[in-house]
């Protein structure tokens, strides 16, 4: 078996602190190679939920009494722990805390978009956006009118930006993934940003993919917005972030309405909350937002860096496998080696179908995703109804590949 | 925890390797129907052509899964030459054997049909194992709901 | 010490179940009272998480692998909990899951009010709504002008219905509380459905309050929509719960763009899911629904019937004590004995400030909440900017309510 | 865990049952301005006079819990013949003294003051212990922000 050259984690200690990874499917240890849907926990997050359940459960910012204080303290710490993740400049009051990420595009298109944009304006996403950064601006585009543009991707699997300035012209909004979830490339967002901004446009970018592989910071990208969502970045399902500059926020008309996000309400109207919680109605993700702070000083007890490399490593380990053992692999993304290329590897073996392989792959305990990874524009881009998805994460190693390896060769044996 | 063996019965992986009426009937005289599962993307074009309420030829192409071939090609071989009233009757049970884990799943207003009896089905009972793979059952499934539509032209035509 | 004629229910026992219980604040145990703002979790619900993401969590819905399908089976299963608790006819259609019953009101202002409520439409709600059913119709009114009417609330506490039938003449939708939060009273809602229903209304109700203490029937209440709460039921944070007749939720345009909710994208348009995954999406509170489904099991061991037999007589119990120790002590609700009326208390102790009041019961580690319980048109009705509010469940007794008037003794004699 | 003892100073109760400068003033000359804390519904009306940059009288009425009446009551005897720019300094100083527990909250841009002298406090001092009790602060600070708003108006009558 080959083994990586630098060992940039210790992944037999990593693994130990992922209760699912020692669990044993069939006679088997499960390989998890699903990270891009979502990611595992590590004890250390259901540790810091079930103890804030166990010792100071109550409803948040309006409790006078020392347990609901303590409540609103540590539900606040995960707001600020989102927000040092990204460097977000001022996280107290510019962190909104979702139900998801995809809840935080929809705030901003209900929000941002419906008052700013008029019918004929122009938006512009890319081709390889997840539903969640496309379908909210489809349907304001069904209310609105507003035109949208895409940024195309080439056959290298990169955005084309040779007609960037042309395709951006007189936008008033740029949303681009930072991240594919399908081709495992990183976006090259300076070049974007900066014409997005010499064309007066705002730029939001969907961390969803980075944040939980690379260290971030939005200030230095000069983003205006930018969101990321808890569960792919070992945090509980349930929350997700959005960041916006507060002079963005302070403009935007309130979404949901309800507890916590009003200041004063009569019979025939209201006034808005501060900052953040003016986007925030109702019972906030309390448990959440504690669960993703320990989520989040996990991943920087690591370090973003150390991650980052490993996958690296592994994603090249992991390219070179495949091709050399299958020829006939189709891989839907960049080479190894190649820069800005994440761990997310989609890919087709022959002509056996994805669902086949996902399967098959089941039955040695190898997780893998099969399907059109809610990115259907992309994959008529590529001309495939489905892919197989692969990706990786701080707890995989080379064992990890090999198993994905004999079990693919399990799959050709089945279905050829 | 089922097992593959399951899912991928002898006879399913042959009806996969080999299927049954693939191909294209002119239209008219056939009826083109066109099916799609959006979740896996997988699509099936029937062709079925009907006089004197029997269903006189079939084909199928498009593209999935080895189940959602398997089934469209088993589904083919079944019907051919049978009566619509006979395909009606086995769309029904066939639907019924696929819904055992939906009903589980708390789907309501399934039909209350009586135990099935696999050997009506022939080959089609290799199925049956799909029932233990649930996100696998629109794929066994997609081929027949094409069928109904087919059928409704047909009727309307 | 007095002590109730009926123990209907084993409390020691049952407070056994909940860890937070048992914590000891600065030499006492904490005596919890709130429950009406959030309710405390028993182990239960904490370990049907933990099991769910120690062995087997993974993304919903699309995933071939067995975990996957595991995760699925476990997310559709609280579902079907959440519509069995209600007896809704249809629960894996006609369930959709939130992240707290305010988006959920959100959802049906945003959907269904937007495609039917033109301006000078009516909608009827009640002074006594918590914010989370007004704000939503606040913005309603303000981007369409509809009129909102409002049930008013009577000197007895209870909604006066006296002019039902003028109030709800030509409205198209009614939503009103089924229990308030601040006054203890239950909704009699049979006359309110009856006329909204014979003016062609839709009625919805808000059963936050109601479903945590008292079986409900949402077919023979011949509702049309209904909302709760999970954190309310001993459930966790993040999810909240939508039904509503199929039929309603099929004509509803969506509500969230993104992944789940959708059939098919393309860079132009989109066609949406089946009910009830079109109003669900991205990553839905899959951790959240199966600790919700374990809430209501543990629910259902006890019984509600045997809860709402507990709660009433601790009901009377308390505003006995309250009203014989302190004969200042001003009520907001039905007195003891009275029908309809659920264990929130809300009352003014001379004039010595709620928060005053809220701080030194903290002294003595009892929980209770000091506001306007954001219920500010209600408050302005009862002429008071805020209550102390006590609130009864399931692990509450006599010893709590006793503990609760020693700490109120000590309140005046250290502010009078 | 803070005690009460930290928050109920006996300085802090003799305020609120006995509160200073309660009452009203004619508008002109005194300036009247409205505070509002929607959170928990406190309120605050404050007469100013101001005359040749100084605080000549100073009442207060309106309604609240402990801690905001007895800031106002304090805070009326402070700054009650005082200059516009001694009171201002005042204002900062408190308003620093009441922000410690929201900077470590992450509240950013927080002034950047040295260590407060509680001596130049006077009897205010005793209200250190509200920021142990978060939710009390915006209690402590009412007063004070209508009085900012308040100075504000006399700046530009
Ligand atoms: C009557 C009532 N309705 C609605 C809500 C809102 O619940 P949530 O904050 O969980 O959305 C509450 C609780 O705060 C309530 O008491
Ligand atoms: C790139 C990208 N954006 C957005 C999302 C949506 O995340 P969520 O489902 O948590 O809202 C995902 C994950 O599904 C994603 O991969």
């Amino acid at each position: 078996m080959a083994s990586l050259e630098v060992q940039t984690l210790a992944v037999e200690a990593i693994k130990a602190d992922f209760p699912l990874l020692s669990r044993v499917q069939a006679g088997r240890k499960i390989v998890f190679l699903d990270s891009a849907a979502s990611a595992q926990r590590p004890q250390a997050v259901l540790d810091a939920m079930d103890d804030y359940y166990s010792t100071t459960h109550a409803n948040v910012h309006r409790g006078v009494y020392a347990i609901a204080e303590e409540a609103t303290r540590r539900y606040e710490e995960g707001r600020l722990a989102a927000g040092r993740l990204i460097n977000a400049p001022n996280p107290s009051r510019e962190i909104i805390l979702t139900k998801n990420v995809t809840e935080a595009y929809n705030l901003v298109t209900y929000t941002w978009g419906r008052k700013n944009l008029q019918r004929g304006d122009v938006v512009v996403l890319t081709e390889s956006e997840h539903h969640a950064n496309i379908v909210p601006w489809l349907m304001l585009k069904a209310e609105r009118e507003i035109e949208i543009r895409y940024l195309r991707v080439n056959d290298d699997f990169r955005l084309d930006l040779s007609n960037l300035d042309e395709v951006v012209r007189d936008a008033k909004f740029v949303s681009v993934t930072a991240a594919s979830n399908v081709l495992g490339t990183i976006t090259d967002l300076a070049p974007i940003v900066a014409a997005a901004h010499r064309a007066g446009a705002l730029v939001m970018a969907d961390g969803a993919q980075l944040v939980p592989h690379r260290p971030v910071d939005v200030q230095a990208l000069d983003l205006d917005l930018f969101g990321y969502t808890g569960h792919k970045l070992m945090g509980p399902t349930g929350i997700g972030v959005l960041w916006a500059r507060a002079e963005i926020l302070e403009a935007m008309p309130p979404f949901l309405g309800g507890g916590e996000m009003i200041n004063d309400v009569r019979l025939d109207s209201f006034t808005t909350n501060e900052l953040p919680w003016k986007f925030e109605a109702g019972t906030p993700p309390i448990a959440e937002s504690i669960g993703l702070g320990a989520a989040i000083k996990y991943l920087e007890a690591i370090g973003l860096d150390r991650i980052a490399a490993h996958e690296a490593a592994l994603t090249d380990y992991t390219l070179n496998r495949l091709t050399e053992t299958f020829p006939e692999i189709e891989i839907f993304g960049p080479p190894a080696g190649a820069d800005r290329r994440g761990g997310v590897i989609s890919f087709k073996l022959g002509d056996i179908h994805p669902h086949d392989v996902a399967q098959v792959l089941d039955e040695h305990a190898v997780c893998v995703r099969a399907g059109h990874h809610c990115a259907k524009p992309l994959m008529r881009r590529l001309g495939v109804n489905a892919t197989t998805r692969a990706s990786l994460y701080l707890y995989n190693d080379e064992h990890d590949v090999e198993t994905l390896i004999e079990a693919l060769v399990d799959v050709k044996r089945m279905f050829q | 925890m089922a097992g593959l063996e399951d899912l991928y019965r002898e006879i399913i992986l042959d009806h996969y390797r080999s299927p049954r009426n693939r191909g294209e009937l002119t239209t008219p005289p056939a009826i083109r129907v066109e099916g799609f599962n959006p979740l896996c993307g997988d699509e099936i074009v029937l062709y079925l052509e009907v006089a004197d309420d029997i269903v006189t030829d079939v084909k199928i192409s498009g593209q999935g899964c080895s189940i959602s071939q398997s089934s469209a090609s088993m589904m083919s071989a079944a019907i051919k030459g049978k009566s619509v009233v006979e395909v009606r009757a086995l769309i029904r049970s066939f639907k019924a054997m696929m819904s055992i884990h939906e009903a589980t799943l708390g789907e309501e207003g399934v039909e209350e049909i009586g135990p099935i009896d696999p050997d009506s089905f022939g080959e089609l009972a290799a199925l049956q194992g799909v029932v233990k793979f649930p996100v696998r059952i629109k794929c066994a499934t997609l081929s027949w709901n094409t069928l109904v539509q087919a059928l409704e032209e047909a009727a309307t035509a």
